[in-house]
């Protein structure tokens, strides 16, 4: 199986990242940029086919790993 | 007053942090109710960490004088002058709670802070520090936080550009719930370039620079708030991020406004942001100040006045330029590709006025905001002397040499490579010795000074004796400084302590200052700059007293230094300072013994002063080949440590017949060092003590290829170097406990 | 030996680069700011040091190699001008096209600083000729993503062409795992383009140019290029 | 307009964190996980509501800025 997990930040913290890459597209002259925010996925390949149990585990996986949920938030899909 | 803002009410009040009393006075004081803005400056000015409202009269005893003292505390930093119209600005800071509740972030906010401090009189990093304590090994968070701690606090410096070149890391189950993340900065400047807060001159621009304000670790009043926003809990992080990158921007931008003579005032806004910057600012310049809030650049929107005046984003500064320099000014600012927005003007009123979308928010005197704080002189009980423990009571080991390579490898002794390999400690081409010695040692500019920076602190010394512990801590940074050769000028301090409303946490901390003041005192060593952090504590246990100690000294030449690694086979090896055999407190007590007890050992500051004077001199004359002051662990651990960095081995004596053996080897007996000098010197050497009435013994010859006691099996330099470094990294790997 | 250092928002080893420079040139460099859209006349070497441009955010590199200055900089390498990238540098010359590859994270994903040791490979280049063919040399290295990769053919046309100029080692010179402080691809330390002119490495020889530093092994490779460019004049 | 652009990396490119990340899941207990990647996500605001103009300067900034397309794919979605 195949899945995904989407890490980004919380609305309202600080995203360094997305404030430097905004300003970067501005001055390569991308248009019409207004802001950026910068997040993460991880593609991940999973064994076994029951779709529950590998949302479960992937949340497991994001809770403890992949995501800092002081600061982000995260969804996860399987994809098939 | 601007009237749609929440009604002042009990809970209100108290999830502000403020005290019903505390709340009459500000009653008092103004002689009405504040509006919810005013409450939120109050509650950020009058809170423990901006207003020292506990340790306030306590801190007035520290010495802080002496003729090369520039600034001490009360300014962003201390400044102390070393010759030749240079200044050295320095300072330490903790983030305890933000580290534990987010350890990389709470950590680079840390670093960020206290470099601010630094820059914002005008001088330029060269150096960090960094004091770190973890609870127990075996406490299931404790991997997590010293991997984040670690990787936050190398993550700011790194990017910034500023080497962190020493520290301390330790472990100990009475932070388990509670970490400490202490962070120290160290800055150059021009003796005639440093740069104050204090605002001068009436209608001068208030002009604030750097990143733009979000709603960052809104203080405290996460409840109240909700009550007049709905979609809450996502908008309020209480987390700051740190951004590394702007602030070298704001580095470079400051460094280059201030040189071209544009600043008359400036503060960064750490703690209670905006709020506490501009009172300072114009409460040191006996003026008042009027905010626009209008023009403060905002990431978010809708930010109310509350919340602007409480952010703690960081990365940001406020100064008062001079009028005509405004335009230069803004253009170096657009430049480093940063916010500048006027957002005010001094004013002679003497009033703080903040005003927001044609309302005013707040109207308050500004210097009763600082001076009419609370202060309190809380109940202080010393704890009860503990028993001396004598060495005859204390279980011998079934051999020496196992029992060293039992502790060498152990947390509390074992090498904090894994944590210093994570930050550089090379860039800007000064560090002549890097971490891992007693203190390191910074070039100064092209040389030949040096400055030798050390962090230090024994906390449960402090427990079972403040005031000894409390000496303690300045005497080994004083020592550490002397055995790379530098002469000790001053120190910051950093007082962690649990909470000072419990009476026995209060006596920890007066005795602790009582301590520290006499050291200073004692070894001419003042304190110039410090903070403090109280209600370190989970669950009504408090941390161990951990007052940390930063001290800087001053090297005339640095190519004049000494380090801790032999140098050469055959060498004779040196025990300056006197040897009883304290096990009270030490390590092998506790990490053989599974004892954590009795009276720490005293420090006699006269004998510190004078050996170290000794080994001073003797290091600049040439004598002394290698040296290493005598500290946790004892004599032995101080000798595999000489030969580990270096790979040459020592042949030493028996102990003395006076003194057990594991007494004499583990004891940690203060005021020594261990020296080497060439095999011909030694005779000359041991006379002129002798002559001096300095202790001075000759313990041993370098070296072979093991560390070796008279009478005991001798273990190989390689097999105590491969215990020494690998604790930390196996257990960082999960693969001990 | 003229050279220009350029200078990015958040690069942070500038200084430690010029002083080297001056130590081995005795001239002074130009600092260069990264919105200029030339390089100063008559400039021999082009320095990108080390740092944090940008603060590394997005990939390493990737802001700073669109920036103005790396236009000029692109024809100053296509004129054959000497350019040399350290660390931060190399991963911009890598994201700017005039070098191959790209850095990724440490294979342990922790920044390392430390002193590592690297073998020479060739000593028949400008920016090795301070060296002998195989000598041992001691650097510091200090970064996060040093991790060098390429795809399967670039890396044979690298080892082919000899643009492996620098490899890490043991300190006896053996070229292994453990030596192989970022999992880079066949140990690579650094590389030169396929014309020669262009080399990035990821250690930093500025920071071990003075005796006070308990070693002096980075003074070779400033010492060459001088000696490369008296040589040429 | 929100848009975001996903960018990960190409098939055959070694990728040292998402290897480290599957270690780190499978010493967690993370079941079934048979292999990890990581990519980026950027969350872009944009001005203007034309939507093939904003695919095409979303476009312009993955191949300019946001992919170093030399060891990345990306993918660029208009949300609305
Ligand atoms: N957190 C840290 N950051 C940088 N260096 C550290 C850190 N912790 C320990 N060190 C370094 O490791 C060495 C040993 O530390 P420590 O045992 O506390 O020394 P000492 O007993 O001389 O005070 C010192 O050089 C110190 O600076
Ligand atoms: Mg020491």
């Amino acid at each position: 199986m195949k899945a995904r997990v989407t890490v980004t930040l919380k609305s309202g913290i600080l995203d360094p990242q997305g404030k430097a890459i905004e300003g970067a597209l501005k001055s390569l002259g991308v248009d019409g940029v207004a802001s950026v925010r910068q997040g993460k996925v991880f593609d991940i390949e999973l064994s076994g086919s029951d779709k529950a149990k590998a949302e479960a585990a992937l949340k497991d996986a994001a809770d403890k790993l992949l995501a800092n949920t002081v600061i982000e938030n995260y969804r996860v899909e399987v994809l098939s | 007053m601007q009237s749609n803002q929440p009604q002042i009410t009990p809970e209100i009040v108290a999830s502000h942090g403020l005290k019903p009393d505390e709340y009459e006075r500000i009653l008092k004081l103004i002689g009405r109710v504040p509006s919810f803005t005013e409450l939120g400056i109050f509650s950020a000015m009058w809170n423990e960490h901006c207003s020292y409202k506990s340790s306030r009269i306590h801190l007035r005893g520290l010495p802080t004088k002496a003729p090369w003292v520039i600034q001490g505390p009360g300014e962003n930093a201390g400044v102390i002058d070393i010759g030749d119209g240079q200044a050295v600005v320095f300072k330490m800071e903790s983030h305890n709670h933000p580290s534990y509740i987010e350890p990389y972030q709470g950590a680079t906010t840390g670093v960020g802070g206290i470099l601010r401090d630094v820059f914002t009189m005008g001088a330029r990093p060269i150096a960090c520090l960094n004091a770190l304590s973890f609870g127990a090994p075996e406490h299931p968070k404790t991997r997590h936080l010293v991997s984040g701690v670690v990787a936050g606090v190398g993550g700011y410096g790194n990017s910034f550009g500023v080497p962190t070149v020493g520290g301390q890391v330790r472990f100990h189950t009475r932070y388990d719930g509670n970490i400490l993340v202490n962070a120290m900065a160290v800055g150059l400047a021009d003796t005639d370039k440093i740069f104050y807060a204090a605002a001068s001159g009436v209608n001068m621009p208030i002009v604030y620079l750097g990143s733009k304000t979000g709603r960052d670790g809104i203080h405290g009043a996460s409840m109240a708030s909700a009550e007049f926003d709905d979609d809450s809990a996502e908008k309020r992080p209480t987390v700051q991020v740190g951004d590394p990158f702007a602030e070298k921007l704001l580095l470079e931008a400051c460094l280059e406004i201030m040189a071209a003579d544009c600043v008359i005032a400036i503060q960064d806004m750490g703690a209670a942001g905006l709020t506490c910057s501009a009172v300072e600012m114009g409460a040191k310049g006996d003026l008042g100040v009027d905010l626009n809030l209008d023009a403060v650049p905002t990431r978010e929107t809708g930010m109310s006045a509350y919340e602007m005046m409480l952010s703690e984003s960081q990365e940001r500064m406020l100064m008062v330029l001079k009028p005509e320099k405004e335009k230069q000014a803004e253009a170096i600012f657009r430049k480093w590709g940063l916010d500048f927005a006027v957002i005010g003007y001094t004013t002679p009123s003497k009033r703080f006025v903040v005003k927001h979308g044609g309302d005013v928010m707040a109207d308050l005197p500004i210097k009763e905001l600082g001076d009419e704080a609370p202060l309190y002189d809380r109940p202080h009980l010393a704890p009860p002397p503990l028993p001396v423990i004598h060495a005859r009571d204390v279980k011998p080991p079934v051999g020496i040499m196992p029992a060293l390579e039992k502790l060498i490898a152990k947390p509390e002794l074992c090498s904090k490579r894994w944590v210093w390999e994570q930050y550089d400690h090379v860039i800007l081409g000064n560090t002549v010795q890097r971490p891992g010695g007693d203190a390191a040692v910074v070039r100064v500019q092209d040389g030949p000074k040096g400055l030798a920076l050390t962090v230090d602190v024994t906390p449960r010394y402090c427990e079972a004796d403040p005031v000894e512990g409390g000496k303690q801590a300045v005497a080994e940074a004083w020592r550490n400084i002397t055995a790379v050769g530098g002469r000790p000028l001053a120190i910051t301090d950093n007082l962690n302590f649990g909470n000072p409303e419990r009476p026995e946490i209060m006596g920890q901390f007066v005795g602790c200052l009582k301590g520290i003041s006499e050291a200073c005192r004692a070894l001419d060593f003042p304190v110039v700059s410090g903070n403090v952090s109280l209600y370190n504590e989970t669950n009504g246990r408090g941390i161990l007293p951990t007052p940390s100690i930063g001290g800087v000294g001053l090297l005339d030449d640095f190519t004049k230094s000494a380090t801790l690694s032999f140098k050469a086979e055959g060498e004779a090896i040196l025990l300056i300072g006197e040897t009883h055999g304290w096990l009270g407190q030490s390590v092998y007590l506790r990490d053989i013994c599974g004892r954590e007890e009795g009276a720490p050992p005293p420090v006699d500051l006269a004998a510190e002063k004078r050996n170290g004077d000794v080994v001073r001199g003797m290091i600049h004359a040439g004598t002394a080949t290698a040296a290493h002051d005598v500290s946790d662990g004892g004599l032995l651990i101080a000798l595999a440590e000489m030969a580990i960095a270096s790979g040459i081995g020592a042949q030493l004596l028996a102990a003395p017949g006076s003194i057990v053996p594991h007494a004499y080897w583990f004891g940690e007996d203060q005021a020594r060092y261990v020296v080497t000098v060439s095999a011909e010197q030694a005779g000359l050497v041991l006379a002129k003590m002798k002559g001096a009435g300095v202790p001075c013994t000759r313990i041993g010859t370098t070296g072979g290829d093991a560390v070796a006691v008279a009478g005991e099996q001798p273990v190989s330099v390689a097999s105590l170097k491969a215990g020494f470094e690998s604790w930390l990294p196996a257990y960082m790997n999960g693969s001990a406990a | 030996m003229k050279s220009a250092v350029l200078v990015f928002p958040g690069i942070n080893r500038e200084r430690d680069m010029a002083r080297a420079l001056k130590l081995a040139s005795g001239h002074q460099a130009a600092m260069v700011w990264h919105a200029e859209t030339s390089l100063p006349k008559g400039t021999d070497l082009v320095v990108v040091p080390g740092g944090f441009s940008y603060g590394d955010y997005l990939r390493c590199g990737a802001i700073a190699a669109r920036a103005p200055v790396m236009d000029a900089v692109r024809a100053f390498a296509a004129d054959g001008g000497l350019v040399l990238g350290v660390c931060n540098g190399f991963q911009i010359l890598c994201e700017a096209g005039l070098l191959p590859g790209v850095l990724m994270r440490n294979a342990r994903l922790k920044f390392i600083c430390r002193d590592v040791h690297m073998r020479v490979e060739r000593s028949d280049t400008a920016f090795t000729r301070g060296y002998n063919a195989g000598q041992i040399i001691r650097v510091p290295v200090a970064h996060g993503e040093g991790n060098y990769e390429a795809d399967e053919e670039t890396l044979k046309r690298l080892e082919g062409e000899g643009r492996v100029l620098y490899r890490y080692c043991s300190p006896q010179g053996v070229v292994d795992e453990p030596a192989n402080i970022n999992g880079a691809a066949h140990s690579i330390a650094g590389i030169v383009n396929e014309r020669g002119n262009v080399l990035g490495m990821m250690p930093h020889p500025e920071n071990h140019v003075e005796d006070i530093m308990g070693c002096t092994d980075g003074r070779g490779l400033f010492a060459g290029l001088v000696a490369h460019l008296e040589h040429a004049a």
